[in-house]
């Protein structure tokens, strides 16, 4: 039974700590330097009564600044007239990688180019990832994600869902991405040919 | 209510040591070391306090501080590394059960006997005064030098065969 | 009782349990806890003196005897790894190679 | 013998809650005090609804430590299966109580003189005067350390009792760190215990009382600067936290030795380690930063070195001690806080090292300078 004795693996960029650094107590008050004029400053902003954090005391206070590309939270876009643009085609929750999408969908005989419609579209954010691929699946660009964050802190769990009322909050009154063509004329069912 | 408390010493002195000697009889019959150990630091703790209630403070902060805080943390040491869960099966007591017991019992018997009648009771006159840390420490230095010297001397001396024991412990592992 | 006695009475049985423990007990580590127990009452004996008489002498011998205790233990331990080490287990009458 | 025994009863009362309010303070203290350290904001969401109003004391979140408190009595007390179910249950008791009982050796004021404090308590009292410590020993510092002894034996039966590896390892490393820097904290009190003449704590602060070189409080930190950073390292290291919190070390071994323990039981060894926090701070306070002395501060007020003199009557000078001593020692705390969220873990090889091979030598050199300092003015 005979052990190696245990040799500590060298490293190619292995530190050189110099006499200064040795001695341990030199470093370790510059550290404390550091934290402790960090702390200084900021206690110095609490007490004058400014905001010595960077992060933000986050439900009653949000931030302004979240990137243009930051996925927050989903919105449904609607047509000029209103009416939410998706089809109900469960592209987007079929991709959902955490099933948070539940879709109810609804025939509209009224309306010829888009007969089929949500009658319930739900997301449990609770679940959901924000990974964004119902944005990518989407064949209508019906979903999209908007930079800022849904109000979800609460003290039930399911306030966490949130219904198509509460998604369909934006409406594009001119997208250059997506220019709607005037909605046909309605035509009476006994007029068709 | 004064009653009580002028005996307050004395019934705490006689609970320390009836604890005291709760623990010490406790070691006897459990069976797993680490209760022992248990046992054993309870009854030095006591001990200590009895020493404290004699005013010998010093004494029974350093029977506290060496006893149980090197001589007992060593034994679970011990006790911990060697895992000695092994002799659950095994019997508790060696085959000199009966004849430890009952010698022993004679012994403690004569011995408790002999304090009980010869012993003179009350502290003798003057003499009896508390001393402090500091007299003790000038007695120590002064006048039992030699006592303080061979201390270290067999300090150094275990010291020198740990670390020859502990030597030979290795020359096993790796022979 | 006076509390002298007790006290000698208590140190006396002290001793006397912790050489039975020796003599009966058949774990090694068990053992050597009983003779810090014996130290012990030994100990308990001499500081009562010292605090009856009021000399320092007893509380020297106390301290004789905690640095013997240290000492013992110190090298008791790495004795009873040792020995561990050669038979596995902690029973004393394993070690009985000396026996005629 | 019964005013006797008031006022040791009031003293206990006093310690004891101001050890558990700095233990319950300082969780709060320590959460609050990363965040402003890190630019954050901290702990702020526990509060207590004033009944039958929507009033909501927020206080900056001083209730959490009460939360947390709450939390832990009423959180399942999950007990593994173990070996030794005794020894589970009762090592958190050895590990909390001997904290606690070192506070009684520790003088949190001067002294107290009920009847000079209101007239009507004379009749009680007499004109008797108590020192502001609960147990005035001979053996003051001394009894520190054996308490500190008990703590180990504690951690170390937590850790072999979880029936765990990381808890064994961590009681191994809790074991061996703490005896190697008890020896350290000793060795740095010999060099003042050689400079006072004394170990008894009362008489230290005591003596630290006047004023060196003119102007310089006489305080240890004054004479034993060396020894008052080897004794805050050394005690750091003792109450196992960052940077040398190896026995619990999260990374590693999850919480170390008491990995095993939830509810209140683990609750034990958290508030331990908090009032270790506020003990250390204590001790530091009267070893090294004069306990409840004020610069030019006497029993009778304050005297200036100008000549400005201020009397003060006795109730003022006694609240002004006591709040001397909890300023230091809440000061002293946040120090030990601002070093744990500044320094980076040791390793474990390291921690050892670092005991044995610099702080010990050092130690040492500095009782041997100072006993030969001592002795060439002394004689």
């Amino acid at each position: 039974m005979s052990r190696k004795p245990h040799v500590r693996k060298q490293y190619w960029n292995e530190p050189e700590m110099g006499l200064w650094e040795k001695a341990y107590l030199p470093e370790i008050l510059r550290g404390l330097w550091i934290t402790g004029s960090v702390f200084l400053r900021n206690m110095g902003k609490w007490m004058t009564g400014r905001k010595g954090a960077l992060t933000t005391y986050y439900p009653e206070e949000t931030r302004w600044d979240y990137a243009q590309a930051n996925r927050g939270k989903h919105v449904l876009t609607r047509r000029p007239d209103g009416t939410p643009q998706c089809v109900a085609c469960n592209m987007c929750a079929t991709v959902c990688p955490a099933k948070v999408i539940e879709i109810e969908a609804g025939f509209d005989p009224a309306d010829a180019a888009h007969p089929k419609y949500p009658v319930r579209f739900e997301i449990d954010y609770s679940r959901c990832v924000f990974c964004g691929l119902c944005v990518e699946a989407c064949p209508e660009d019906a979903i999209r994600m908007a930079k800022e964050v849904p109000n979800l802190p609460s003290g039930d769990r399911w306030n966490m869902w949130l219904a198509k009322e509460e998604l369909l909050d934006w409406q594009p009154q001119s997208d250059v991405a997506k220019p709607y063509p005037p909605a046909p004329p309605r035509v009476p069912d006994g007029e068709r040919g | 209510m004064t009653d009580f408390l002028a005996n307050l010493d004395t019934l705490l002195l006689w609970a320390f040591a009836g604890c005291a000697f709760v623990s010490a009889a406790l070691m006897l019959v459990l069976r797993q070391p680490m209760r022992v150990a248990i046992a054993l630091v309870s009854c030095m703790v006591f001990l200590g306090g009895v020493y404290g209630l004699l005013g010998l403070h010093f004494i029974a902060a350093f029977q506290v501080l060496i006893y149980v805080g090197a001589v007992m943390v060593f034994m679970v040491y011990a006790i911990m590394l060697l895992d000695p869960r092994d002799e659950s099966g095994g019997e508790k007591f060696s085959k000199l059960l009966w004849p430890g017991i009952i010698g022993l019992s004679l012994l403690a018997e004569a011995l408790a006997v002999g304090y009980w009648s010869d012993l003179p009771g009350a502290p003798r006159g003057a003499a009896g005064e508390p001393f402090d840390m500091v007299r003790f420490s000038a007695a120590f230095l002064s006048e039992y030098w030699l006592h303080f010297e061979l201390t270290s001397v067999l300090l150094l001396a275990a010291v020198v065969a740990a670390l020859a024991v502990i030597k030979e412990n290795r020359r096993h592992d790796h022979g | 009782m006076d509390k002298v006695q007790m006290l000698q009475v208590l140190a006396a049985s002290l001793f006397a349990l912790g050489l039975t423990g020796v003599i009966i007990r058949r774990n090694v580590l068990v053992m050597l806890m009983c003779m810090e127990l014996m130290l012990n009452g030994v100990n308990l004996s001499l500081a009562t003196f010292a605090h009856t008489m009021g000399s320092a002498v007893g509380a020297v011998l106390v301290f004789l005897i905690f640095v013997v205790a240290a000492a013992e233990i110190a090298i008791a331990i790495p004795i009873v790894l040792l020995l561990v080490r050669r038979k596995r287990t902690l029973d004393i009458e394993s070690y009985s190679d000396l026996k005629g | 013998m019964i005013a006797d025994l008031v006022i040791s009863l009031v003293f206990i009362g006093y310690a004891i809650s101001v050890l558990m309010g700095f233990g319950t303070i300082l969780t709060w203290v320590e959460r609050k005090q990363a965040a402003v350290m890190s630019d954050r904001i901290g702990a702020n969401r526990a509060y207590i609804r004033i009944p039958g109003t929507q009033v909501k004391l927020v206080w900056l979140g001083l209730f959490h430590g009460m939360a947390d408190g709450l939390k832990m009595l009423l959180k399942e007390d999950f007990k593994p299966r173990t070996y030794d179910w005794y020894a589970y249950a009762v090592a958190p008791w050895v590990v909390f109580t001997p904290v606690l009982l070192v506070f009684a050796v520790i003088p949190f004021g001067g002294s107290l003189t009920p009847a000079r404090l209101w007239e009507p308590l004379s009749a009680f009292f007499g004109d008797k005067t108590w020192p502001m410590q609960i147990a005035t020993l001979d053996a003051g510092i001394l009894i520190v350390f054996a308490f500190s002894g008990l703590t180990i034996i504690g951690a170390m039966l937590a850790g072999w009792s979880s029936s765990n590896k990381f808890s064994l390892l961590g009681a191994l490393r809790a074991g061996s760190q703490m005896i190697s820097y008890e020896l350290v904290l000793g060795l740095t009190v010999l060099g003042l215990i050689l400079v006072y003449g004394t170990v008894n704590l009362d008489a230290m602060v005591r003596q630290q009382s006047g004023i060196v070189l003119g102007f310089l409080p006489a305080w240890g930190i004054v004479y034993q600067p060396f020894a008052a950073t080897l004794f805050l390292a050394a005690a750091i290291a003792e109450n196992k936290r960052i940077p040398f919190d190896l026995p619990e070390a999260e990374s590693e071994l999850i919480a170390g030795y008491f990995t095993e323990y939830s509810a209140m039981k683990m609750g034990l060894f958290m508030f331990a380690e908090f009032i270790e926090i506020a003990i250390i701070g204590a001790l530091f306070t009267t070893l090294f930063l004069g306990g409840y002395n004020l610069p030019y501060m006497s029993d009778a007020g304050f005297a200036f070195p100008g000549g400005a003199a201020v009397a003060m009557p006795h109730g003022a000078v006694v609240v002004t001690q006591l709040g001397t001593f909890l300023l230091k020692v809440f000061l002293v705390c946040s120090f030990q806080i601002l070093i744990r969220w500044t320094l980076p873990r040791f390793r474990y090889d390291q921690v050892l090292m670092f005991a044995w091979k610099f702080m010990f030598p050092l130690a040492l050199a500095n009782l041997c300078v100072t006993a030969v300092v001592v002795w060439a003015v002394r004689s």
